[in-house]
């Protein structure tokens, strides 16, 4: 481990030293042990102070979108799941490839439930590669927590997310660090149209959460921020896998941010589509 | 504060047969913004209307709800009334408490709740309405017709005698196109060469019509009325401009090339002319076959050419016009049978010919001088058997389809060669004989008393024993075997799309079927029109059809044109899509299912922070769009909205009818 | 390369120079077919004209035994009409679950449907075959003209065989043409030879026969190859009666495909049988052999 | 989720219908005095792919017992393609509001083509019917659990 993060820091020492990038975005270490956090590293005398251990747990790619039009080349430390958010940004026009440098690192799971069921540890696309690819396994469970959901019955479902729902706060969390979330402004903040209620109840909540998954669930990237931000616990991710298991069933094998994946799922057709409204 | 009259029409007792339009009036008076309800009987009528005029002057009115029949009805009607009035034709609304009311309740109570729900959801709506105006684009009078066979030049008459400028785009060095290979047409046996020709010549004559051949459609942007197409001219080797046709260069090539008008039976030279009438009369080099061209020897043409038009340096060129309309007039080819049935000889045989092939033979101008002479041995056939449905109607093999001109031209086959070989005996395999046509079943008939035998069943298999060939196929009105010998055989083959016609499809933005024809606008009412405005088809790109059909859609798809281009500008629906580039995120999920390609990405300058930026945003062509709203509901952010059906318009509608 | 193989009926019969040439291939190229045990009748013709689900189910044994015998090879049928039998099997099996259980239940043992069965055109014509053979072949053919023949059941019907083409197929051309001989085009590659109509009612079938060697003449060929034992019977032993009963003067031996590679391989006329020919068929090949040499 | 049964109460049905096909059907059905229920009203939208997926919420949310979303059939789209998408949508949107709790007889879509009157009368009929027995929505609702309602400027 310790002769990646040297690989690590000089790597980005020397991008920033020859002014390939204008900055580099990854992790640093806290008074924590057990915890770090996201760093932006702008001098390459500071390139020391990248860490790269079991609990670099924040997604990287999403912070590229504040800075949708930077004069140099952002690099980005980018795990798999980070180059799936990079790839299905790009692939969305919110960023563009020229304008980002991508340091790729695989990954060997996180402090993180979500990664047990990673199927893409290695990074998709990257400029430079730091360390060896690890070995990539199929998850056969991809789907297995909502496909149980999906034996309980109507009411016995609604109450469930009833309940859930009646935890949210209304913050937005889940929102701000989705790398499918890249609105210029939301739909939840246009009070004028009146999509969607401000308040904090179950219903507002409600809505807001179901919204929110048909607007991202075709493009999830399955990274798993969402549920690691909220700080209530809310299971986010069940509702937008199930969005994608419908995918996979009913439109062919899909899984998103991947470099070969269809783009627009919902933006395409084929005429030979299951029909069940006749 | 919008100032909303609500006017509750009786319709006779049509409607107050059955709702209380007076309650519904009442009911309307207490809904916020509205300063005004009334019933009426008639509203559509003439003192209907004026009530309504009389009205909007006295309360100041800014927005009117009708409640009458449906708005596929009359919305027009009270849009065209707002005209003369102040208040924009577009802030109206009407419920429909006709045929979705009055027409299917009966419960007078239950009816009378429903309209005021209905009432209730037009003036929530209405009041989010906002003025629009109808744009007008200017047409830019001037068509392209792309193809020159009979369709495209009927087409391309038509409109430049109407007085309006036509470009008529054409592949191949000449126009003319499958009509003046043909030998005789049916049912009158004209010649189709004489008929067809002065046509041609008509066209390079016409001062309204610019003659362009040897060139492809390379690109197509705009939309109805402005077309900007790039035309790609083709290098011909040989400047038309200098050209007289002499022909000397013809006679000097040393190089023999297959004949394509010939259909493969006689030679042409790498500098040819397609044809003796071709239009334009004068010879092009074909560069895959030119010696000079490919191995850089010869150059004899240049060197006997006595006005040196012959320029071995040409290159493509391209170059870009508008048009107002765009007519599509591929036509057809025929299928490669050879391919699909291995057991007619799968093309061993040189002697299995297809109708087109026998059309050459049979004419005069064609490789045997009209005599019809197998192209095996240059014998005369004494039997020759006629397959129909090679490739039609066999979904196994070909196509479902009927390609509808065989029947009748299987019977011309078997009538020319009775009448020009006397002792002659002939036989047609058929499926089922289809002669809709004026005169066609009177000729298919003449051709049996002619002497024609036919045979109801299809041909399994053809081969050669003894320098005959041996047609084995079933009888199935008699329900045996039969065996044929004959010395020709004649198979009449399917018609399909010409070649690259998915290529002009595509950048035209217009659909096709599942067998490549182009897809017209709606197959009983709209045969010449496409999905896209300004965009219309003539003859076989659209189906198989014969050539009175295809002169008949030729000269319908120029009526259409000549209609359009008769305005000088052109009224839009102003209710299309609308991005507020201020939300728009540029994201394309907009773009990707625009039927209309009327959406495009563009970059606008905009300012983040104090960064001066260029950003990537979603643009509505106005003219392409149709107002489908698809996008509308595709935009997570809202920031493409539908005019006249808004987001925020159609949600004020759900609210008004739960409360 | 090994198969499971199923000789059927005729092998050591009628089909007796087929397997001869067969297993003379098969000692120089290192093939190895395992019969298989306890093999029981394909059904032929008989079966499927009365009875759908025993004419699916006869085959169904012998594959289910192959399976059994633990070897997870695919079945190497050298009859067309024994593999057309099987072949239907296979198919109506793999693509019908419902169809596989129930013939488990007729036969009583286990049927699972994963090995292929597989024709020896389809074997020979696979390039590694090709190499191996031409590897082995030192003889040559050169000139002679022949008139591949593969019957209709190597190819029809098209759902079952999965053939590339049933009027013009190609595969026999290409390994008989490794021998030097030279296939000529013909329009009777895929007709019917009558199968066992030649036996019970000859007056309609014996026509389908002449025709089949009328055509291969018409077309300059001297010799009619086959891969069927008994479209060779048919021809082979037809031929004679035609010439005496019509006045016909019609002089092509019919080899299968498998005689001429391992003649080429340097089998003598004894090794596979060349003198079990109803028709003459000693001559033709000898004077070619020696034409180029040999 | 015990429900009450009223026997006067009439679901509130919302019935989004594209202005070519189903919106001219439902005119159809009018012309020739076909009979449905009341408690059925339309929406007129151009297109049945107009319609975002986010009404079928807003309808829910302030009170709809049952949403209806027709279109033209696969094929005929006025605009040829837009209700391949809107089967699209709407085939996932149906599955999400189920397992969300929502009965999918709650939400359905519906070809129903501009000849096709009966279809209509039918389709409604059924719909009607079937959320009669279903009883009152309560899922989802706004006036349940909040006061006021979202965006009321």
């Amino acid at each position: 481990m310790s002769s990646i993060i040297e690989e690590l820091q000089s790597t980005v020492k020397k991008l920033l030293e020859d002014g390939t990038v204008g900055y580099v975005i990854g992790w640093g270490a806290t008074r924590f042990p057990d915890r770090t956090t996201p760093v932006f590293i702008t001098r390459p005398e500071d390139a020391h102070k990248l860490v790269w251990n079991h609990y670099c747990v924040n997604g990287t790619a999403k912070y590229a979108l504040d800075d949708r039009y930077p004069e140099k080349k952002i690099g980005i430390i980018i795990r798999g799941c980070d180059s799936r958010a990079v790839n299905r940004m790009i692939q969305d026009n919110q960023l563009k490839r020229e304008n980002l440098y991508l340091i790729g690192i695989p990954c060997d799971g996180k402090e993180n439930p979500v990664c047990e069921g990673c199927q893409h540890k290695n990074p998709l696309v990257y400029d430079v590669l730091i360390g060896t690819p690890v070995e990539e396994k199929i998850n056969p469970d991809r789907f297995k927590e909502v496909a149980e959901f999906e034996k309980l019955s109507q009411d016995e479902k609604y109450e469930y997310w009833a309940k859930q729902y009646d935890k949210c706060i209304h913050c937005y969390a889940c929102r701000n660090v989705c790398p499918a979330c890249n609105c210029k402004e939301c739909y939840a903040d246009q009070y004028r149209v009146g999509w969607q209620g401000k308040q904090n109840n179950r219903n507002s909540n409600q809505v807001y959460g179901l919204t929110r998954a048909f607007h991202v669930g075709d493009r999830c990237i399955e990274c798993g921020e969402c549920e690691r931000v909220c700080p209530m616990g809310l299971p986010i991710m069940r509702q937008t896998k199930k969005m994608l298991k419908d995918i996979n069933d009913l439109f062919g094998d899909y899984e998103c941010g991947l470099n070969d994946s269809r783009p627009h799922v919902l933006g395409e057709f084929d005429l030979q589509d299951r029909d069940e409204f006749m | 504060m919008s100032r909303i009259g609500v006017f509750v029409c009786h319709c006779g007792t049509n409607i107050a047969g059955t709702v209380d339009v007076a309650r519904v009036a009442e009911a309307m008076k207490a809904e916020p913004g509205v300063v005004f309800a009334t019933d009426y009987k008639y509203m559509c009528s003439e003192p209907g209307q004026q009530m309504v005029k009389d009205m909007i002057k006295e309360h100041k009115l800014d927005r009117i709800v009708i409640c009458s029949c449906t708005p596929r009805m009359h919305e027009n009607t009270f849009r065209k009334m707002l005209k003369d009035t102040d208040v924009n034709p577009y802030m109206l609304e009407i419920a429909n408490i006709r045929e979705q009311c009055s027409w299917v309740h009966t419960d007078k109570e239950k009816a009378t709740e429903k309209a005021i729900a209905l009432a209730r959801m037009a003036v929530a709506k209405v009041g989010r309405d906002f003025p629009l105006f109808t744009s007008t684009i200017p047409i830019h009078k001037k068509a392209l017709v792309i193809g020159g066979g009979i369709a495209g030049i009927q087409a391309a008459l038509d409109i430049a005698d109407a007085g309006y400028q036509v470009t008529l785009l054409e592949r191949e060095p000449s126009i003319g196109g499958r009509m003046v290979m043909l030998d005789k047409t049916f049912p009158t046996l004209d010649c189709s060469a004489c008929i067809s020709t002065p046509k041609m010549v008509e066209v390079s004559a016409h001062p309204n019509i610019e003659l362009r051949t040897s060139c492809e459609l390379e690109d197509v942007s705009g939309y109805v009325g402005n077309f900007e197409v790039t035309i790609r001219q083709k290098a011909r080797y040989v400047n038309h401009d200098i050209c007289t046709g002499c022909g000397l260069c013809e006679t000097k090539c040393p190089t023999k090339v297959i004949s394509e008008f010939n259909q493969g039976m006689s030679e042409r030279r790498a500098i040819y002319k397609s044809f003796a009438q071709a239009v334009p009369a004068k010879p092009v080099i074909d560069p895959d076959h030119c010696r000079k061209l490919q191995e850089g020897k010869c150059g004899v043409c240049q060197a006997v050419c006595p006005l040196k038009a012959i320029n071995f340096e040409d290159k493509d060129t391209t170059f870009t016009d508008t048009y107002g309309a765009i007519i599509v007039s591929t036509g057809y080819q025929l299928i490669q049978w050879q391919d699909l049935y291995p057991e007619y000889g799968g093309g061993r045989f040189k002697d299995v010919i297809s109708g087109l092939q026998f059309e050459r033979l049979v004419n005069a101008s064609g490789p045997t001088e009209g005599h019809i002479l197998r192209p095996s041995d240059q014998t005369e056939p004494k039997d020759v058997v006629i397959v129909k449905c090679v490739g039609s109607r066999d979904p196994k093999k070909g196509k479902s389809y009927c390609s509808r001109a065989c029947c009748m031209y299987a019977a011309k086959h078997a009538h020319q060669i009775l009448e020009k070989i006397p002792d002659s005996n002939v036989y047609v395999f058929y499926m089922d004989v289809r002669t809709p046509g004026k005169g066609y079943e009177e000729f298919y008939d003449r051709t049996r008393k002619d002497g024609a035998n036919y045979i109801r069943g299809r041909v399994a298999k053809i081969y050669k024993e003894g320098g005959r060939l041996i047609c084995r196929g079933e009888d199935s009105l008699l329900g045996r075997q039969v065996t044929v010998e004959a010395d020709l055989v004649i198979l009449e083959t399917a018609m399909v799309p010409a070649d690259g016609i998915g290529e002009v499809v595509h950048k035209l933005g217009i659909a096709m079927d599942a067998d490549g024809w182009v897809q017209e606008a709606h197959p009983k009412l709209r045969p010449v029109e496409t999905q896209t405005a300004g965009v219309y088809l003539a003859g076989t790109c659209q189906g198989p059809k014969d050539i009175p059909d295809t002169v008949a859609q030729a000269s319908a798809a120029a009526a259409k044109v000549c209609g359009l281009f008769s305005k000088s500008e052109m009224e839009t629906s102003p209710m299309t899509s609308k991005v507020d580039q201020s939300k728009c995120c540029g994201c394309g999920h907009c773009e990707v299912c625009c039927p209309y390609k009327a959406i495009t990405l563009v970059e606008i300058d905009d300012r983040e922070g104090p960064k001066k930026i260029r950003r990537t945003v979603a643009s509505v062509n106005s003219g392409l769009c149709q107002g489908c709203g698809c996008c509308a509901a595709a935009c997570r952010t809202g920031a493409i909205d539908l005019l006249g059906f808004t987001n925020d318009q159609i949600l004020r509608e759900v609210d008004a009818l739960c409360q | 390369m090994q198969f499971s193989y199923y000789p059927g009926c005729s092998m050591d019969t009628t089909g007796i120079t087929y397997k001869l040439s067969i297993e003379y291939i098969c000692s120089k190229i290192g093939l190895v077919l395992h019969e298989i045990p306890d093999w029981n009748c394909c059904g032929a013709t008989a079966a499927h004209s009365k009875n759908k689900m025993l004419a699916l189910a006869l085959p169904a044994r012998n594959l289910a035994q192959a399976e059994e015998e633990g070897l997870d090879l695919d079945v190497a049928v050298p009859c067309a009409s024994c593999y057309s039998r099987m072949k239907h099997t296979v198919v109506a099996a793999r693509q019908d679950e419902n169809m596989r259980r129930k013939l488990e239940e007729i036969i009583g043992m286990p049927y699972k449907a994963k090995a292929d069965v597989l024709n020896f055109l389809e074997i020979f014509s696979r390039p590694e075959m090709k190499r191996a053979c031409q590897e082995k072949m030192y003889r040559t053919l050169k000139g002679m003209k022949v008139a591949c023949y593969y019957g209709c059941l190597t190819s029809r019907p098209v759902e079952v065989t999965g053939a590339s083409s049933t009027e013009n197929p190609m595969e026999m051309d290409e390994i008989v043409a490794l021998t030097g001989a030279e296939p000529v085009e013909w329009d009777f590659k895929t007709e019917c030879c009558g199968a066992s109509h030649q036996v019970d009612a000859p007056k309609a079938a014996r026509p389908l026969i002449e025709r089949i060697i009328r055509n291969a003449k018409a077309n300059k060929a001297q010799a009619i190859i086959t891969a069927c034992p008994l479209c060779n019977l048919n021809l082979d032993m037809r031929e004679g009666e035609i010439n005496k009963a019509k006045g016909t003067r019609y002089d092509l031996p019919v080899y299968q495909f498998t005689e001429l590679l391992a003649v080429c391989m340097g089998a003598g006329a004894k090794d596979i049988g060349i003198h079990k020919h109803f028709f003459p068929a000693f001559d033709l090949l000898n004077e070619y052999l020696r034409k180029a040499g040999d | 989720m015990s429900v009450k049964r009223d026997e006067n109460w009439e679901p509130q049905i919302l019935a989004f219908c594209c202005n070519w096909c189903t919106y001219t059907g439902a005119d159809l059905a009018g012309l020739n005095r076909m009979k449905y229920p009341e408690n059925v009203r339309v929406v007129r939208v151009p297109c049945s792919s107009r319609v975002n997926p986010q009404f079928i919420l807003r309808a829910f949310q302030k009170g709809c017992d049952g949403v209806l979303v027709c279109g033209c059939h696969p094929g005929d789209c006025h605009y040829a393609t837009g209700n391949y998408f809107t089967r699209r949508r709407f085939m996932l949107m149906q599955r999400l509001l189920e397992y969300n709790g929502i009965d999918p007889k709650r939400f359905q879509a519906r070809w129903i083509s501009g000849s096709e009157a009966a279809k209509f009368r039918d389709t409604v009929t059924r719909v009607s019917q079937e959320i009669k027995e279903l009883g009152p929505n309560k899922k989802f609702q706004e006036e349940w659990y909040s006061e006021g309602g979202a965006g009321n400027e």
